[in-house]
């Protein structure tokens, strides 16, 4: 019976994940047109365009491009259900946060062995991009976590979120404000935003990784930046906001901090590949390396 | 007495000589050794724990006894080394390469030997003649000429190892008056309180043969040299089952605690020596990922990943806690797994393909499909992705630094694996991934006993990354044999870290549903149509007329050309600034350097010299 | 919910989400910047331009049509996935405009590849291209704009029209004999 | 320019200034070589472009060779006519390398055969059997007509514009 209800409840998180993620890119469509001084799409366009996708006939370069396309999207759905977020905590004794990292990665990995088995080049420059950057932003995240890590005593994310109860001052927004920045500016580069977004750039390699996909296939990757938006502002939101009380607050504070990184996004022009991995590993590493300092001496 | 511990030598020494005299028929050669590795595995489920053997051996007038001992190490070491070449000599029954089988099974009879010697000095002609013996291995290399420097190369580390490790023997049988393994090292942690300095001398010549033999910086200069150029059929051989010897050397010194006694602690209540030794290992993983980005030879590639992997096992044994000690071993055993696997599927690409060189190949998949499912298996378990075994022991490792408060080396070691992830995947993307090129229109997958062991390695892969417990149990074993607590291994499957737990087959479940769902919304969705692979942005048109090919299309050449970019001044260093110098001091020294490293006949005879030397100081002395 | 009504649904939906490939080789892709920028904001119609044929629904060729350019349309029109629309953009899809007697500028493109909405004009307005991107959407959600259904029905046509074209195996013109092949 | 167009006189050519940078040089055939290696001595070092001209009438085509001095800002045009007939001309490859595209469009619409140059396939246009398409006796209206098929009151409604007759 137990088992039943995790299921129903980890589906019921999953589908949560995905209708937040769709709406905060939605939502980031229409705050980043105003910016640019523009009407900009309705909020819900992105739920528009997912129907549209699916329902959109397709091409594929054989098993592969289905597996990996598939993998990308089922590993993230399977990493978001260990995730706690308000009072939702699924598997309360099982959310080590380096555990969600390595399911993300195996979804990344998914996608990347789709994408280059279609064999087009521009995709596989593409990931070769991402793959390059994620060395560049998993750095300073990694040197964040371990100070927060040694900083709470534990590793599992719901004890950090409740290292952090009692208030506003409790947070490791506010005990660890190097951390939080240097997270910050990884967290960009993990989003995919401005200046970082080099893996996707339409108009030098033809949207990159995307480049092969189309109808549905367009939709899975789509879901899966969705609930990648989704756990990755989670994450932050656990580590660093204090997690939350209810799931509502939960997502306000997500939205926050997606809303910090559009704004950066909106204003920025885009690095090169190096220059942003030497970037991240000049200022938010210093930044990682100072907290973790503090940390421990 | 267990006379069956002998038979563990002697059946492969009767099979090598079998073996020796049919070794001109390919196949009869190979077919010995796949049953004499069976054999022998069959022998091992009747060797348990605590089983020992002696016999005297006259020698100079003096009686020397020789002592086999079952301890927990060495019977999970047997087991892993013994069953992993069974696999793999099943696998090359039918392969191309060069391999002797007769080499392998004298390899065999000195891996038994070193596993359960208790004398020093049955480990000591058991460690040579493994070295001899893979030396000779890896002669026979699809290129004769590279093969030949890189075996005299390896030889010449191996025997300034032995030289090491020859010296240290005898100093401390001229201290001790025995040869026993257990009674030095009892001898040595009784006088560690008092000499710390001596005992780190004496340990210190040992280590650098262990650390030579499993290629830890600054000795891995052989590694890439040697697993590129050997046989491909003895590759996964030398990279699985062979590093490991280092690994279960220091092992069998690490209950010393190193100098916790005599020295002082460093950072995190970690001795300064096993300090250093963690950084040790920190760096030799690091130097393997980043050298490994750049390869294009796609078996030094996995060289580099061999040393990347086998630092991390280093700097997390150095650490001698139970979580350390339990995920270096953990490690080491998914090592062995994994690269063992790589390396056979490579085995199967190389042969197939003829070359190995990255940017040679391309879009395999579609010809061999068992084996790009092998592989892709093995590079998520060395990426540590769960559900698959390389997850379990990376998490652990990093627990285990972090609960020494470790942070900075933590921070190297994940730096270590997101690198590893990107040069898993570049392999992965020009063997099997991208365009296929029409010289491989008539590439066939493996033969069916190829099929069963890839078959067979994936769900190994699988199961032990979703059953931890089953290796982590025997882990366990070892470590309180050590004297440590062992790791609370609930349930299979369930690990517990200092900080965390995660229960690996929640995350498989987890997965599994996720995967039906996906599938669901797959097929759901609407239809869509297989086109070829020409049929991507050159629109199906491939411009013969401008000189394209298809294979211009396969991106992996200069796959990581930014980072290559990002690593040009740290290169820059290595070259300008190590060798050429800042004065004359650092020329001469530098040169002294380069002439090791580079070798001609002449510092081989000076090395040679060097050594006679050490021996008969160490003959005078005992 | 029957078979007419599901696929209204997603008519409606697809008219709100359509993306768009611009096939830019004449003059008018220059009116295209202020379609998609802050002036006229076609993205408030959840229409955006997309990079590859494999994202995009809408085919918009933005001028004159060389026959080596032609080819490629017809790749790229290939490649897409059904459903898909093309939009002929300004005089020279509809007639070769200024280039109407030109040696090497196709006249009309719907005698190669289905066309559903032609915008008039040379060079349209930016309101004529957001007029027609209505006009395609009504007729998306109405479930008229059926080009596509067209060019399977009448493959054999144009692929005559394309192959006309593209595999011409003797002179056009009768003076032939007078080609200086010698030269 | 003036010592230029004076000595270029001297050696016999009819040379004279078309403006305060330009000057163009009419010469013979045979000349054209001696001419242009002449000017890239002194200074004329970039070569600009090569353009026919087709003068239906005198049965002749121009081939005009537009080289510029960039220390003189100064561009000279060496004009030389060969007969319709059979058209060639000496390639220009050794004075610059460039000359080979050049001729090349040269040759793909005109018909004009360059001696010496290695690759004279087509460049533009595909799959071309007809006249080179830019000659004056090259009808572009019917070949329009014929392959595209268009007619000018067809259905549209759109009154194609009178043709313009070059003379």
């Amino acid at each position: 019976m137990t088992i039943l209800l995790k299921l129903i409840q980890g589906i019921g998180v999953g589908a949560l994940s995905i209708a937040v993620g769709l709406l905060f890119i939605g939502i980031g469509r229409k705050i980043t047109a105003r910016i640019q001084r523009r009407y900009g799409p309705p909020p819900i366009q992105n739920f528009f365009d997912i129907f549209k996708l699916l329902s959109k006939r397709s091409i594929s370069h054989g098993f592969a491009f289905d597996l990996g396309l598939i993998a990308g999207f089922s590993a993230l759905l399977a990493a978001v259900v260990f995730l706690p977020m308000g009072q939702i905590n699924i598997f309360p004794h099982n959310s080590s946060l380096i555990m969600i990292i390595y399911l993300m990665t195996m979804a990344y990995l998914g996608m990347a062995m789709g994408v280059s088995s279609s064999g087009n080049p521009n995709a596989t420059i593409g990931i070769a991009r991402a793959l390059t950057m994620m060395m560049g932003y998993e750095v300073p995240f990694a040197a964040v976590i371990f100070s927060v890590y040694i900083f709470s005593r534990t590793g599992s994310l719901a004890n950090i979120v409740a290292a952090q109860s009692g208030g506003f001052l409790n947070w490791n927004l506010v005990r660890l404000p190097f951390g939080f920045v240097a997270a910050e500016i990884a967290l960009q580069g993990m989003l995919g935003e401005k200046p970082f977004d080099m893996t996707i750039a339409p108009s030098e390699i033809a949207s990159g990784p995307m480049v092969e996909m189309g109808g549905k296939y367009l939709g899975f990757g789509m879901l899966q930046h969705s609930i990648g938006l989704f756990i990755e502002t989670g994450i932050m939101v656990d580590l660093f906001l204090g997690g939350a009380s209810n799931i509502w607050i939960f997502i306000a504070k997500q939205f926050v901090l997606y809303f910090a990184a559009l704004m950066i996004n909106a204003i920025m022009p885009r690095f090169r590949i190096e220059e942003g991995v030497s970037f991240m590993w000049k200022f938010p590493l210093l930044l990682g390396v100072v907290q973790a300092l503090i940390v421990v001496l | 007495m267990n006379s069956n511990l002998i038979w563990l030598v002697a059946l492969p020494l009767i099979g090598s000589a079998v073996a020796a005299i049919v070794v001109r028929y390919k196949f009869l050669d190979r077919l010995i050794t796949f049953l004499t590795f069976a054999t022998t595995l069959f022998v091992l489920f009747s060797v348990h724990v605590g089983q020992s053997y002696s016999w005297g051996l006259n020698f100079l007038g003096t009686t020397l006894n020789l002592t086999l001992n079952v301890s927990h190490l060495s019977i999970f070491m047997l087991y892993i080394s013994i069953a992993f070449g069974t696999v793999l000599t099943f696998y090359s029954l039918i392969d191309h390469s060069r391999m002797k089988g007769f080499l392998l099974l004298l390899i065999l009879a000195a891996n038994n030997w070193i596993f359960m010697s208790n004398d020093m000095v049955g480990f000591f002609f058991a460690w040579e003649l493994m070295g001899w013996a893979s030396v000779v291995s890896v002669l026979g290399g699809r290129e004769r000429e590279k093969s030949r420097h890189a075996a005299l190369y390896y030889m010449i580390m191996s025997v300034s190892g032995s030289y090491s490790m020859f010296f240290g023997i005898f100093t401390l049988w001229r201290l001790t008056g025995t040869f026993s393994i257990s009674a030095n090292i009892a001898y040595l942690s009784s006088i560690v309180g008092i000499h710390p300095w001596w005992v780190l001398g004496i340990v210190s010549l040992f280590f650098v043969t262990f650390m030579i033999k499993a290629g830890i910086f600054p000795f891995h200069t052989w590694v890439p040299l040697a697993y590129a150029y050997s046989p491909d059929a003895f590759t996964p051989f030398l990279s699985a089952v062979m590093s490991k010897y280092g690994i279960y050397g220091m092992l069998l010194f690490m209950p010393l605690s190193l100098m916790e006694r005599g020295f002082p602690s460093a950072f995190g209540g970690v001795p300064w020596t096993n300090y250093i030794f963690v950084w040790i290992g920190v760096i030799t993983a690091v130097l393997g990922t980043v050298l490994a980005i750049f390869q294009d030879d796609v078996k030094k590639l996995f060289a580099y990943s061999s040393l990347s992997n086998l630092g991390y096992v280093v700097a997390a044994i150095a650490l001698f806690t139970p979580v350390g000690i339990t995920a270096g071993i953990f490690h080491a055993f998914n090592h062995l797994l994994f690269k063992g696997t790589l390396f056979i599927t490579l085995l199967a690409v190389i042969s197939r393909s003829g070359t190995s060189k990255l940017s040679e190949m391309g879009g395999l998949w579609k010809k061999m499909p068992i084996t790009f499912f092998t592989f892709f298996v093995g590079i998520a378990s060395a990426a540590g992705i769960p559900p698959f075994n390389g997850f379990g022991s990376k998490w652990l490792i990093y627990q285990a630094m972090i609960k020494q408060h470790l942070p900075f080396a933590t921070i190297l070691l994940f730096l270590a694996s997101t690198g590893a992830f990107m040069y898993l995947f570049k392999a992965f993307h020009s063997i099997f991934l991208g365009q296929l090129s029409h010289d491989y229109d008539r590439v066939k997958e493996v033969s069916a006993v190829g099929k069963i062991t890839e078959f067979f390695l994936m769900f190994a892969m699988t199961f032990f990354g979703v059953q931890p417990g089953y290796i982590l149990k025997p882990i366990g074993a070892i470590v309180k044999s050590m004297g440590l607590k062992p790791l609370p291994v609930m349930a299979n499957g369930y690990v517990t870290g200092m900080f965390s737990n995660i229960y690996v087959p929640l995350i498989s479940w987890s997965l599994a549903v996720s995967f039906t769902l996906g599938f669901i919304l797959f097929f759901v969705s609407a239809k869509h149509k297989y086109v070829s692979q020409e049929n991507n942005y050159t629109a199906g048109q491939i411009p013969e007329d401008w000189g394209l090919t298809p294979e211009t299309y396969q991106f992996s050449w200069n796959f990581y050309q930014p980072v290559e970019k990002l690593f040009a001044p740290f290169f820059r260093i290595k070259i300008d600034g190590f060798f050429r110098g800042t004065g004359d001091w650092t020329k001469t020294i530098g040169s002294a350097i380069k002439e090791i490293f580079v070798g001609n006949a002449q510092m081989y005879a000076f090395f040679a010299i060097v050594g006679l030397i050490i021996f008969v100081i160490a003959g005078w002395m005992a | 919910m029957s078979q007419s009504q599901w696929s209204e649904l997603v008519n409606y939906f697809r008219g709100r989400s359509m993306w768009m490939l611009h096939y830019c080789t004449g003059c008018g892709a220059i009116e295209l910047p202020p379609v998609m920028t802050s002036r006229w904001d076609m993205e408030r119609f959840g229409i955006i331009p997309m990079a590859t044929p494999r994202q995009a629904d809408i085919l918009l060729i933005t001028g004159y049509l060389s026959i080596k350019t032609l080819k490629r349309v017809v790749y790229t029109y290939d490649q897409m996935s059904t459903p898909k629309w093309v939009l002929g953009f300004g005089s020279c899809t509809i007639n070769g405009g200024i280039y109407w007697d030109s040696y090497n500028v196709i006249d009309r493109l719907d005698k190669y590849i289905p066309v559903d909405i032609y915008i008039a004009g040379c060079m349209p307005r930016p309101e004529a291209i957001m007029d027609s991107f209505i006009k395609l959407r009504e007729m998306v959600q109405k479930g008229e704009a059926k080009g596509y259904e067209k060019y399977t029905k009448n493959y054999e046509w144009y692929k005559a029209n394309q192959d006309h074209v593209f595999g011409r195996s003797e002179p056009v013109l009768r003076k032939a004999e007078e080609v200086t092949k010698s030269a | 320019m003036l010592k230029y167009v004076k000595t270029l006189n001297s050696m016999g050519l009819k040379a004279r200034p078309l403006g305060d940078w330009e000057f163009e040089v009419l010469t013979p055939k045979e000349r054209v070589a001696e001419t242009l290696s002449y000017l890239k001595g002194s200074g004329f070092e970039t070569f600009i472009h090569l353009m026919c001209v087709d003068w239906i009438d005198d049965g002749e085509f121009e081939l005009v060779y537009n080289v510029e001095s960039y220390g003189e800002a100064i561009q000279a045009l060496v004009k030389t006519r060969i007969p319709r007939e059979k058209p060639s001309m000496m390639t220009m490859m050794n004075l610059w390398g460039l000359c080979q595209v050049y001729e090349r469009e040269i040759h793909e619409f005109f018909g004009i055969k360059f001696e010496g140059n290695p690759n004279l396939e087509q460049f533009f246009l595909e799959n071309w059997m007809d006249l080179p398409p830019l000659r004056k006796d090259f009808d572009t209206k019917e070949f329009s007509e014929e392959l595209f098929g268009f007619k000018e009151d067809e259905s549209h409604g759109i009154k194609a514009p009178e043709r313009i007759e070059y003379k």
